[in-house]
């Protein structure tokens, strides 16, 4: 039903595009309204009808993923959930992403926030979408939930000595001295991975300067799509790769399922997103290259004239 | 209570978007609420914010807000034809403010630290950086001062300068080409919201 | 009086202002300002407020076109009015925030306000392709670059920039068309920005200027004959 | 009283005083250099010890130079016993007295913490402060400072060179508009956009359609709103010339008056008082986006010939400008706000870029004075590029051969050009 759908509304909106591109040929121009009733059905469709993309990952994503995917299981890995509810709905997609991949790989994961409203968004995304895929992961053993601290970049730059002095337990108030999972752990030096996920202050520039840098602690990036084009000058210098906004999630969602059995038929919003935002795209790169036709035929026609 | 809530949103939501076909009776009325309700909604959160929450209850202990309140008073003398012209003065006080605040905060953000920050290595020591960075530093550097050259005014663009100025205009062109289409899929973003609104809040097409 | 009066303000007010910026005690000089501005934006609300009022009933005693939406437009007005200033139905009574949750005012706004803006805002979808289709021609050499920079980016978000571009080699990734992409806004469009805000800082300056030393003087409405 | 004279008094009295003020700057920058220092005084060590832990030692308090006097700086040298691997300190607090009281408590520190701001302090006050070293069951307290108290300084010579090169950049606005006042021919280039507006005007005259303005959805507390309406007073001349009609529906109070004002005095100065209603500027709402319900809806029933975009515009830009085109009036827009720009080229007739709104209003009174300032900014622009080019150079040069000379002209450079 819903792949029939889709295969219909691609064929008005692709049918459409190649009528009018006839037209265009003609130098016939096209009304304005002509043009809103394609985006309305480019976004609507795939909203009705889930239409998803292969996204092939572009090397910013792939090396964010490629890390996660290399590291022998039971190497630590440190993610960092620093946003808040405004940031959440283009953040959370590639946050829960990345989580699945680290416990499918089975890597020790650490959980924490630097913000303070970002542990609220931790426990929960943790409860509801990330654990639930894997009831076999133990809590202490496989991956522990630190929570937040206050003191913004100060937080890193005592964890980069000693972790217990910041954090002496874990969000449930286990001391960290009792969790299996820290037993080898006694600075941030001795992590394997660090992924910032967030894109304001603090966040990954501050990972890099305080944990990064300082620590060689391999550093990457999960932002908001508009703070992305600020941090490629960390890439690939400091930071291993980066996510941007809802293309990074989808891009990382996309190679997740390809590599991985388990994820095969996993929610992905981030490549649900993309699905009108892509059908979106093409419809105005197609609507560029007629209005330019049609420029050149007319153009031609005054010239014989 | 919530269900009348949502049809009003979908009604009004339609309303507007009936305008991409044209002007019509729908949209009139959509638009007719919007201004009523918004222009009473923001004379209300100004007098209670502004009014109240400012100058009624910080002028004890702060005196200086009667110029602020003086001023507003005197601006109200429009309504009185012959001294009108009083209402000349607070409007100049805002200019001057405007001006001299305004001047030297784009002073130091807008010349001062974007002169600073063009400053930089071509290439790093022994030309360790990579093709890359080479190439994006020489063109960040050309681009910024072909595009202040296009905006001189006492010079007629002709010659070198003019061919400088014509370089300058190229990057400005890449620039706004740049950010247009950086901003298309923000901007689906917003209706993909309003679609999940109609077909999910509104009609419960998708779950 | 009527002339030079509103000169000399400006003129006062604009070298005080610059000149804080340089002296310590008078630092918070410009946050003054911003409240003074507020307070006097509150009385200016009598005369837009009042304007608007007198616009949409003078269309209504004149029956003009379209009467019948001034009256929608009024009742409007004032039921926020009367609402937000007695903050009527407001769990919290008179004393409460006006715009707690619960209160007519409130959910006036959510219900009514949200949705309107918010799909206000979201017809920019639609406007951002009619202008595509319309400006990105290639008339002349300028609009060729604004095309292809904005389709190069375009093309970068989606999943077939990657696919046009794999066959290219690693070691050229700069060609693939998302890194292409990505390359564009770091470099050019960063050097074009520049420009345009060195220019507008320099603008503004001169501006200023003009302003305080009174050698522009049209928004006094005066009358330079 | 004549515009020669006029403006001359102020320019005087601006020069004169941004040069007194220099040369105050420039006197006393010596004597406000030497700060007040209290350093921690031996005899005064009154050391609580806590076995266990070792205090911070060489605790200096020093007064915030060119502020207000309310911010004194404290610096320490951490506790022995504070390392990073196996240290016992978990954290210092911060005590202070005032004027001879009871020490209280001001902050909390991070191990590792080495200095702090107190930014709550009043001029000419006593303050004594001393911080101490806790650690699980252990504390111990530092010697205590000399008694500081931070004074109110005068001028900030801290941003000598943020005034001395706005000084530059104003001599030269202020220069020419002085050398164009006594006669002299300045050259300034046409600007397309403005070129425009004249036939825009006529356009509209000959469609017998109206002109519609917006002034951005700002107040008149930004610098862009007052360019548009500066642009709005030359337009509305032509406009009365031309016995055409113009409508400017706003979205703020202040900015209605302020506008009602400008067309005003454009109708009186072109002799037609008469032809001026009132009803050309309606205030509409605050509201970002019902404003723009609102013009949409202007422009699709009154169709005007030309629409003027210029002053400050957000998201809205787009919207307005496509609504525009879509009635097919031509459109002139402006604003300073680079991340609309890109709209208004794509959906526009004729767009001033950034620096070109302001120049719009100086360059269309085409008053000698006027222009004259426009000059001025170029030698703005000619100072930027010239620092570019040579700070660039340095640096390249500096790094790649590790030039000595070369690294302070660089450090000099970004020095001057860094605002604090």
């Amino acid at each position: 039903m819903a792949s029939l759908g889709i295969i219909i509304s691609l064929v008005i909106i692709f049918g459409g595009l190649v009528a009018l591109f006839l037209r265009s040929v003609l130098g016939h121009e096209v009304d304005r309204r002509i043009i809103f009733l394609f985006i309305f059905i480019a976004v609507a469709a795939p909203i009705l009808f889930p239409l998803t993309f292969s996204e092939k990952a572009t090397e910013v994503v792939k090396g964010v993923f490629n890390k996660v995917e290399s590291l022998p299981a039971g190497s630590k890995v440190l993610l960092s959930f620093d946003f808040d509810p405004a940031m959440a709905p283009e953040v959370q997609p590639m946050a829960n992403a990345i989580s699945r991949h680290c416990l499918e790989k089975g890597h020790k994961v650490i959980f924490m926030s630097l913000w303070a409203t970002g542990q609220a968004l931790l426990t929960q995304s943790l409860q509801d979408y990330i654990l639930p895929g894997f009831p076999e992961k133990q809590d202490g053993v496989d991956f522990v939930n630190i929570g937040y601290k206050a003191g913004n970049e100060g937080v890193l730059n005592v964890i980069i000595t000693d972790f217990r002095k910041m954090f002496p337990t874990d969000v449930n108030s286990v001391p960290l001295d009792s969790i299996e999972l820290f037993d080898d752990i006694s600075s941030a030096k001795d992590l394997d991975l660090v992924i910032a996920i967030g894109g304001g202050k603090p966040g990954p520039k501050e990972w890099v300067l305080f944990i990064g840098d300082p620590g060689d602690v391999p550093i990457g990036f999960g932002v908001a799509a508009v703070v992305a084009p600020q941090l490629y000058p960390y890439y690939p210098a400091q930071a291993i790769g980066i996510l941007g906004g809802v293309k990074g999630a989808a891009e990382y969602e996309s190679e997740l399922m390809k590599t991985h059995v388990r994820f095969r038929y996993m929610d992905t919003p981030g490549l649900r997103m993309m699905g009108p935002q892509t059908l979106a795209h093409m419809v105005i790169m197609c609507f560029i290259i007629i209005g330019n036709i049609v420029y050149f035929r007319s153009r031609r026609r005054e010239k014989q004239t | 209570m919530e269900h009348l809530g949502l049809w009003v949103a979908a009604f009004l939501t339609l309303g507007i978007y009936s305008f991409l076909y044209r002007d019509n009776p729908w949209y009139k009325l959509s638009e007719a609420i919007f201004i009523g309700i918004s222009a009473g909604y923001w004379v209300v959160t100004l007098f209670w914010d502004n009014f109240y929450g400012k100058f009624w209850v910080g002028h004890g202990e702060d005196p200086w807000l009667w110029v602020g309140a003086v001023l507003g008073f005197l601006m109200l003398l429009r309504l009185v034809p012959k001294i009108g012209w009083i209402s000349r003065w607070p409007l100049s006080f805002i200019v001057g403010a405007t001006a001299g605040l305004w001047m030297m905060n784009y002073f130091s953000s807008n010349i001062m630290l974007q002169v600073k920050d063009t400053i930089m290595p071509l290439f790093g020591s022994g030309y360790t950086a990579s093709a890359y960075d080479i190439v994006g530093n020489i063109v960040v550097a050309v681009g910024t001062f072909s595009g202040l050259v296009y905006f001189f005014f006492s010079k007629e663009h002709k010659g070198a300068f003019g061919a400088t100025a014509k370089v300058g205009i190229w990057f400005i062109m890449i620039t706004f080409g740049a950010s247009f289409g950086y901003t298309v899929m923000s901007r689906m973003s917003l209706l993909i919201g309003r679609m999940d609104f109609l077909f999910s809040d509104w009609l419960g097409l998708i779950k | 009086m009527k002339r030079q009066v509103p000169l000399l303000i400006t003129l006062f007010v604009g070298t005080l202002l610059i000149f804080s910026v340089f002296i310590p005690p008078m630092e918070n000089i410009g946050e003054n300002f911003t409240l003074f501005f507020d307070i006097i934006a509150v009385f200016a609300f009598f005369l837009g407020g009042g304007n608007l009022v007198r616009v949409h009933i003078s269309k209504l005693r004149r029956r003009k076109k379209d009467y019948g939406y001034s009256i929608i437009t009024l009742v409007g007005f004032f039921f926020m009015l009367i609402v937000g200033l007695f903050k009527i139905g407001n769990p919290g009574g008179i004393a409460a925030s006006v715009t707690a949750e619960g209160s007519i005012f409130q959910t006036t706004f959510t219900t009514v306000l949200i949705p309107l803006q918010s799909t206000m805002y979201a017809l920019l979808a639609f406007f951002v392709a009619s202008a595509s289709y319309r400006a990105f021609r290639a008339k002349n050499r300028e609009a060729t670059l604004l095309l292809v920079a904005a389709f190069i980016i375009l093309l970068g978000r989606t999943p077939f920039g990657m696919m046009l571009t794999s066959w290219v080699p690693d070691s050229f990734s700069v060609l693939q068309v998302p890194n292409l992409a990505i390359w564009i806004m770091n470099s050019p469009n960063l050097a074009g920005q520049r420009a345009i805000i060195i220019g507008i800082g320099l603008g503004v300056v001169s501006m200023s200027l003009r302003l305080i030393l009174g050698v522009e003087r049209t928004y006094l409405g005066e009358d330079r004959g | 009283m004549s515009i020669g004279k006029l403006s001359t008094g102020p320019t005087v009295l601006f020069l004169a005083s941004l040069l007194i003020g220099l040369i105050i700057s420039s006197m006393t920058s010596g004597l406000l250099a030497q700060s007040v220092i209290g350093t921690g005084d031996a005899t005064d060590s009154v050391l609580v010890e806590v076995p266990g832990v070792a205090p911070a030692t060489s605790l200096v308090a020093e007064e915030h130079k060119y502020d207000n006097g309310n911010s004194i700086d404290l610096y320490w040298v951490p506790s022995i016993d504070d390392q990073p691997e196996g240290g016992l300190v978990r954290a210092y607090h911060l005590y202070r007295s005032d004027n001879e009281a009871e020490a209280t408590k001001i902050a909390e520190l991070l191990p590792g913490a080495n200095q702090y701001r107190d930014e709550t302090v009043t001029p000419d006050n006593k303050y004594v402060y001393h911080i101490i070293a806790i650690s699980d069951g252990a504390s111990a307290k530092s010697i205590k400072t000399a008694p500081i108290s931070p004074h109110r300084e005068w001028l900030n010579y801290d941003k000598k060179y943020l005034f001395l090169i706005a000084l530059i950049i104003s001599a030269a606005v202020i220069f020419f508009v002085e050398t164009a006042k006594r006669g002299k021919k300045l050259f300034i280039r046409k600007i397309a956009g403005l070129e425009a507006i004249d036939d825009a005007v006529g356009r509209a005259t000959e469609m017998g359609r109206p002109i519609l303005f917006i002034p951005g959805i700002l107040d008149m507390d930004d610098v862009q709103t007052l360019a548009g309406l500066t642009i709005l007073g030359r337009i509305s001349r032509v406009i009365a010339d031309y016995d055409c009609k113009i409508y400017a529906p706003v979205s703020r109070s202040l900015v209605m008056t302020a506008a009602r004002e400008t067309i005003k005095a454009s109708y009186q100065a072109a002799g037609r008082p008469d032809a001026y209603s009132d009803d050309m500027v309606t205030y509409m709402t605050d509201e970002q986006f019902g404003y723009v319900a609102a013009v949409d809806g202007v422009m699709v029933r009154e169709r005007p010939a030309t629409v003027f975009l210029l002053g400050a515009f957000f998201a809205e830009s787009l919207i307005l400008a496509e609504t525009g085109n879509s009635v097919g009036a031509i459109q002139i827009a402006g604003t300073a706000r680079p991340a609309q720009l890109p709209f208004f080229i794509a959906a526009c007739d004729f767009t001033l870029i950034g620096e070109e709104l302001f120049a719009a209003s100086a360059y269309l009174s085409g008053e000698p004075m006027q222009l004259g300032s426009l000059k001025g900014q170029d030698i703005g622009k000619a100072i930027a590029m010239v620092v570019i080019v040579a700070g660039v150079f340095a640096i390249t040069i500096g790094e790649a051969w590790d030039v000595g000379f070369m690294h302070d002209l660089v450090r000099w450079l970004s020095d001057i050009f860094s605002t604090k």
